[in-house]
C-alpha cells in the first residue's frame, strides 16, 4: 500500500552548500537524487542523507509550511523546502538562509532573528485564537500578522539585513505592527518607540523582498510602511504643535 | 538595536552567512523590489559621482570663454553626448523610482507598489528614448 | 571519554531521541535533579512529532474502543492547557454524522465519551451549522468535545526550552552510532557531532531509547527487541480555513476523517498502514486522493481546495508484527525496562502514545528510571508551567 | 485565551534623548525638490534658451538673472544634502557600529558644507570673470 517518493520517474542532480565546523570556506557537494512530479527539496534532501550522506544536517519538521524550520535558498532564492517542488528542474542548488550564522550545512542559528522580538515582547501569537466578539471588527485584516511561523526567510531576503547586523529586521516590525493595529491589552506606545528608530522601521529602503519572499503572506513590507506613517504623522503633528504622540 | 548575548554557538559559518556590506548589488535571486533597490543604489552612486564630476567641468567657467567653448565643442562629440544618455537615464531611474519610494515608503499606496514600478520605469524607458533621440539630432 | 562532571545531581541519564517524549522527559527528569543529556540527529522535533496534525485530543476518538487511551487524552489535555498556555487554539472539535448509519453511532459514542470523563453536548444539524457553516449540509447531528488545535512543534518545544533553561544539556545534530554496553549493562552510548564529524563517548547511569517508529532499530544497538510497528499515515494540508473548530467523523476510527485547522490552513488526516523502515514512507498519490474525497464528505468545499502540502508520519504504534493497517494496534504507550525484557541493564525504551499524551509518557517513564537509579523525587511537570518555545533558541543555558 | 508566560516587559527607553527626522524624511523631501528644480532646469534649457544652455555667453547672460542663481544655489544644497545622505546610508550598511557611524556623519557634514561654499564660491567667481 505504500509508493516510496524514490520512485521517481528521473535524476535530479542537487548541489548543497556544506560547511561543518573547521571548515576554512563552504564548498558544494552534488547528489543525484530520484525525483517525481510532486517531489519536493525537502524529501529530495531527505533521500540524501538517508541514502547517500548520513552526515548532511538540515532543519525540518512539520512538512507542511507551519514549522518554518526547512527555510533556505533554492537556487538563490528563499523558500520552504517543503513546499518548493522540485519541478523540472534538472539542476537545484541549495544553500543555507543568509544572514543568519551558519551552524552546520543548510542549519542557521535562529537566535538573532529571536533576538529581534524579544525587546518587543514577542507579540507574534503561536495560534490564532477563536474567541467571537473579542476581537474588533474586521480581524481578517489583523490576523494575518499571526501567521509569522518564524522561518527567518524575510531575514535572509532583506537587503539591508544583509549588510547591518544592527538592523531588527522584517518579521520584529511586522510584529510590533500587530501591536499597534490589535493592542489586545498592550500599550502599542514603548513598542512604536522602538520601531520608530533608524534601526528598525526607517532603516528599511523599501525592496519589498521580505514580503515577496514570505511563505506565510504575512506581508512584513506593508507592516513596515505602516509604522512610518504613523510615526511620520506623529512627528508631523509634534511639528506643528498639535500635539499628539509618538 | 538588535540585542547582543554572548551565547555559545558552535557556528561553522560564523557571521560569513550575512550577504555583506558588498552583498545588496548581487541580484542573484532577487525580486523585483531587490531589484529596484540594486538599480536604486547603483543610479544614485552613479549620480554623486556625475555631481562631483560637474562641479569640477564647471569651474572652467570661471576661466573665461575660450576654455568653456572649448570643452562645449568636445562634449557635443557623439561618445560624450552617449554619457549625456547615460545621464539621463539615470536620473529618470533615480527620480521615477524615489517617487514610488517616496510615496510607498511613507506609507502611501503600499498595494500599489509593484505595478506603480513597473508604471515607473515604463515612463523612464520612453523617455530615455525619446531624450536619446533629441541629444543625437543635436537639436 | 568525556565524563559528565557532576555537580550536585549524582546520576546522568542520556536520552537518545528529540521528539515530544524525549523533550518531555527531559524535562521532567531535569525537575526530579537528574542530569540530563538529549542527543537528536536532526533537529528537534524532526521526526513523527513535528508532523502530526497539530490535534490536541480530547480522547473523543478512542472513547468507544480504546477507553485506556481515552482517558488518558482528556486527563493530559486538561493538563497541558495549564502548562502550556498560549499554545493552543481552543476552538473545541465536533464529531459529525454524516450517514444514517453515523447517527446510529451517536448513542454509543456519546456514553463511552461521558464514561471516559470528556466532557460532550450533544447538537442538532441546524446548531451544528450555525457553528460551522461549511460543513456538509446534510449532515444528522454532532458532538462537541474539547478538541483544539496546536502547533505540532512549538508545543513540543516548550518542554525542550524549560529543560534547557534547567540545566538539560540538548543536543540536536548528534547522531548514535553506538550503544556501549558491557557485561550487558548499557554505559553510555558512542556519537558523531553531524556539526564538525568529531566522535565522542557520553557515559550515562541510564539510556533512554525515546525515538518513537525508530525504537526498535536504537534498540537493536543495545541487543535488545522492542515490538515497535511504524505505522505511517498521509496529511494533506490545503489552504485556507474551510473551518474553525476540528471537525471529526462520527464513526469508528477510519481513514480521511479528520480536519483540523492550522492558522491559515486545514489539515485533513489521515490514512494508516505499516512499514519496516521509518525513514522511507513515501506519499502514496492515492492516499491523498482519498484525504479529498473523505475531507470533502465532511465539508464539501475540501474537494477543490489548493494543495499546500501533503506528507507522511509515522506512528510508533506498540505491537505485534502481523498488524497490516495499523489501526488495530493501541494508541497508548509502553515503557520497556529491558533488563525485564531482555536481561539488559541501564536501558530503557518509551514509545507508542500521541502527541497529547508526551507529558504522561515522560512521567510515566521517568518514574521507571528514577526507580532504577534509586531517585526518590516526585514528578513536578503537572503543575510546571513551560517556558515559550522560542526560549529554546534565545536561552542561555546554565552554565 | 491564554497569554504567554514569561512576564512581558516594557521596552526599554531609550537614553539617546531626542532623536532628529528620521534621514528618509529628509531624502523623500530634498528628492521631491530636486525633481521640481531638475524639471526647471531641464525646461529652461530646452525650451527658453532656443540653443539650449551651452556656450559661455548664454551661460553668463542666464546667470546675470538673480532668480536663476537663486535656484542654482538651491539646487546645489538640496542636490548634496540628498548626495550626502544617500552615500551615508550605503556606508552604514556596512554595520560599523554606532561610533563610527556618527564620524561618519560628522565628516558627511564636513563634505556637505565644503561642497557648498566650493560651489558657491565657483558661481561667485564665474560672475565676476564675466
Amino acid at each position: 500500500m505504500t509508493a516510496p517518493a524514490s520512485e521517481g520517474h528521473r535524476t535530479a542532480r542537487f548541489r548543497v552548500l556544506r560547511r561543518k565546523a573547521g571548515d576554512a570556506a563552504p564548498h558544494f557537494d552534488d547528489f543525484d537524487v530520484a525525483v517525481g512530479p510532486d517531489s519536493t527539496v525537502l524529501e529530495a534532501l531527505v533521500a540524501i542523507r538517508r541514502d547517500q550522506d548520513p552526515s548532511l544536517t538540515l532543519r525540518h519538521s512539520c512538512f507542511h509550511a507551519s514549522c518554518g524550520t526547512c527555510g533556505m535558498r533554492v537556487d538563490g532564492q528563499e523558500g520552504l523546502a517543503c513546499v518548493t517542488k522540485v519541478g523540472d528542474a534538472s539542476e537545484v542548488t541549495v544553500e543555507p538562509l543568509a544572514n543568519l550564522p551558519v551552524v552546520s550545512d543548510l542549519v542557521v542559528a535562529m537566535d538573532p532573528f529571536y533576538d529581534g522580538l524579544e525587546p518587543l515582547g514577542r507579540p507574534l501569537v503561536r495560534s490564532s485564537e477563536n474567541i467571537p466578539g473579542a476581537l474588533p471588527d474586521g480581524v481578517e485584516a489583523y490576523t494575518r500578522y499571526e501567521d509569522c511561523i518564524e522561518c527567518g526567510i524575510c531575514l535572509s531576503a532583506c537587503p539591508i539585513a544583509g549588510s547591518d547586523p544592527l538592523y531588527v529586521g522584517p518579521a520584529a516590525i511586522a510584529a510590533a505592527w500587530r501591536v499597534v493595529e490589535e493592542p489586545r491589552g498592550r500599550e502599542p506606545g514603548p513598542v512604536m518607540r522602538l520601531m520608530d528608530d533608524d534601526q528598525a522601521a526607517w532603516r528599511c529602503h523599501v525592496a519589498w523582498e521580505c514580503s515577496e519572499a514570505c511563505p506565510s503572506g504575512v506581508d512584513p513590507a506593508r507592516a513596515i510602511m505602516q509604522v512610518r506613517r504613523k510615526a511620520a504623522g506623529a512627528r508631523a503633528r509634534r511639528l506643528f504643535g498639535m500635539g499628539g504622540r509618538s | 538595536m538588535a540585542t547582543t548575548v554572548d551565547r555559545p554557538r558552535p557556528a561553522a559559518g560564523g557571521e560569513e552567512g550575512r550577504r555583506g556590506a558588498t552583498g545588496w548589488f548581487d541580484p542573484r535571486g532577487r525580486r523585483m523590489g531587490g531589484l529596484a533597490f540594486i538599480l536604486n543604489r547603483l543610479t544614485g552612486i552613479g549620480l554623486v559621482l556625475y555631481l562631483y564630476l560637474h562641479l569640477v567641468i564647471l569651474s572652467m567657467l570661471a576661466r573665461g570663454p575660450e576654455a568653456w567653448d572649448q570643452f562645449v565643442d568636445i562634449a557635443l562629440s557623439p561618445p560624450f553626448l552617449a554619457l549625456d544618455v547615460l545621464l539621463l537615464t539615470g536620473l529618470l531611474i533615480h527620480g521615477l523610482n524615489g517617487i514610488r519610494v517616496g510615496l510607498v515608503g511613507l506609507g502611501f499606496v503600499a498595494s500599489r507598489q509593484r505595478a506603480m514600478f513597473i508604471a515607473l520605469m515604463v515612463v523612464a524607458a520612453l523617455v530615455a528614448i525619446a531624450g536619446a533621440l533629441r541629444i543625437f539630432s543635436g537639436e | 571519554m568525556s565524563q559528565p562532571q557532576g555537580g550536585a545531581a549524582p546520576f546522568h541519564v542520556v536520552i537518545i531521541g528529540g521528539g515530544g517524549t524525549g523533550g518531555a522527559l527531559a524535562h521532567d527528569l531535569v525537575l526530579r535533579g537528574v542530569r540530563v543529556t538529549l542527543v537528536e540527529r536532526g533537529e528537534v522535533t524532526s521526526g513523527t512529532t513535528g508532523r502530526h496534525h497539530g490535534l490536541l485530543h480530547s480522547g473523543a476518538r478512542y472513547a468507544v474502543k480504546d477507553k485506556e487511551s481515552a482517558v488518558e487524552c482528556i486527563e493530559e489535555n486538561m493538563i497541558l492547557r495549564r502548562i502550556c498556555p498560549g499554545s493552543f487554539e481552543l476552538n473545541d472539535g465536533l464529531f459529525v454524522a454524516i450517514s444514517d448509519e453515523d447517527a446510529d453511532y451517536e448513542p454509543a459514542f456519546y456514553e463511552a465519551c461521558l464514561e471516559s470523563g470528556i466532557p460532550a453536548r450533544r447538537l442538532t444539524a441546524a446548531e451544528t451549522l450555525s457553528l460551522e457553516p461549511n460543513l456538509n449540509p446534510d449532515l444528522k447531528l454532532s458532538v462537541q468535545i474539547p478538541d483544539g488545535t496546536m502547533d505540532a512543534m512549538r508545543m513540543p518545544l516548550r518542554f525542550f526550552a524549560t529543560a534547557k533553561a534547567n540545566g538539560a544539556v540538548i543536543r540536536p545534530w548528534t547522531l548514535v552510532t553506538e550503544v556501549l554496553a558491557r557485561d550487558r549493562t548499557v554505559y553510555g552510548i558512542r556519537v558523531r557531532d553531524l556539526t564538525s564529524g568529531r566522535e565522542e563517548e557520553i557515559a550515562a547511569d541510564l539510556v533512554v531509547n525515546a525515538t518513537g517508529p525508530w525504537a526498535e532499530i536504537v534498540a537493536r544497538m543495545a541487543a535488545c527487541d522492542v515490538p515497535v510497528q511504524p505505522s505511517p499515515g498521509v496529511l494533506l494540508a490545503i489552504r485556507g480555513r474551510v473551518c474553525d473548530m476540528v471537525i471529526n467523523r462520527l464513526h469508528p476510527s477510519g481513514d480521511g476523517d479528520i480536519i483540523v485547522p492550522q492558522r491559515g490552513l486545514s489539515v485533513v488526516g489521515t490514512s494508516s498502514w505499516v512499514v519496516e523502515d521509518p525513514e522511507d514512507l513515501g506519499v502514496p498519490e492515492d492516499h491523498v486522493e482519498m484525504m479529498y474525497a473523505n475531507g470533502s464528505a465532511l465539508v464539501p468545499m475540501v474537494r477543490h481546495a489548493e494543495r499546500r502540502a501533503a506528507w507522511s508520519a509515522a506512528r510508533p504504534l506498540i505491537g505485534s508484527r502481523e498488524a497490516s493497517t495499523g489501526r488495530e494496534l493501541s494508541r497508548t504507550f509502553k515503557c520497556f525496562d529491558h533488563r525485564e525484557t531482555d536481561g539488559v541493564e541501564g536501558f530503557v525504551t518509551i514509545s507508542g502514545g500521541k502527541g497529547t499524551t508526551l507529558r504522561a509518557m515522560a512521567e510515566k517513564t521517568a518514574d521507571v528510571v528514577c526507580a532504577k537509579l534509586g531517585v526518590d523525587a516526585p514528578c513536578r511537570t503537572r503543575d510546571t508551567v513551560l517556558l515559550p518555545h522560542d526560549a529554546f533558541y534565545t536561552v542561555v543555558p546554565a552554565a | 485565551m491564554t497569554s504567554d508566560t514569561r512576564p512581558v516587559e516594557p521596552p526599554p527607553s531609550r537614553d539617546e534623548g531626542p532623536r532628529s527626522a528620521p534621514p528618509f524624511v529628509g531624502q523623500v523631501v530634498s528628492g521631491a525638490v530636486l525633481i521640481v528644480l531638475l524639471g526647471l532646469h531641464m525646461v529652461a534649457q530646452h525650451f527658453i534658451v532656443p540653443s539650449g544652455l551651452r556656450f559661455y555667453d548664454d551661460v553668463i547672460e542666464w546667470l546675470s538673472n538673480p532668480v536663476m542663481v537663486a535656484i542654482e544655489v538651491a539646487f546645489l544644497v538640496f542636490v548634496t544634502y540628498h548626495a550626502l545622505v544617500g552615500v551615508r546610508a550605503i556606508l552604514f550598511d556596512f554595520g560599523f557600529g554606532k561610533r563610527t557611524e556618527r564620524l561618519i556623519t560628522n565628516l558627511l557634514w564636513v563634505v556637505g558644507i565644503v561642497t557648498v561654499v566650493y560651489g558657491v564660491a565657483l558661481l561667485a567667481a564665474i560672475l565676476n570673470a564675466a
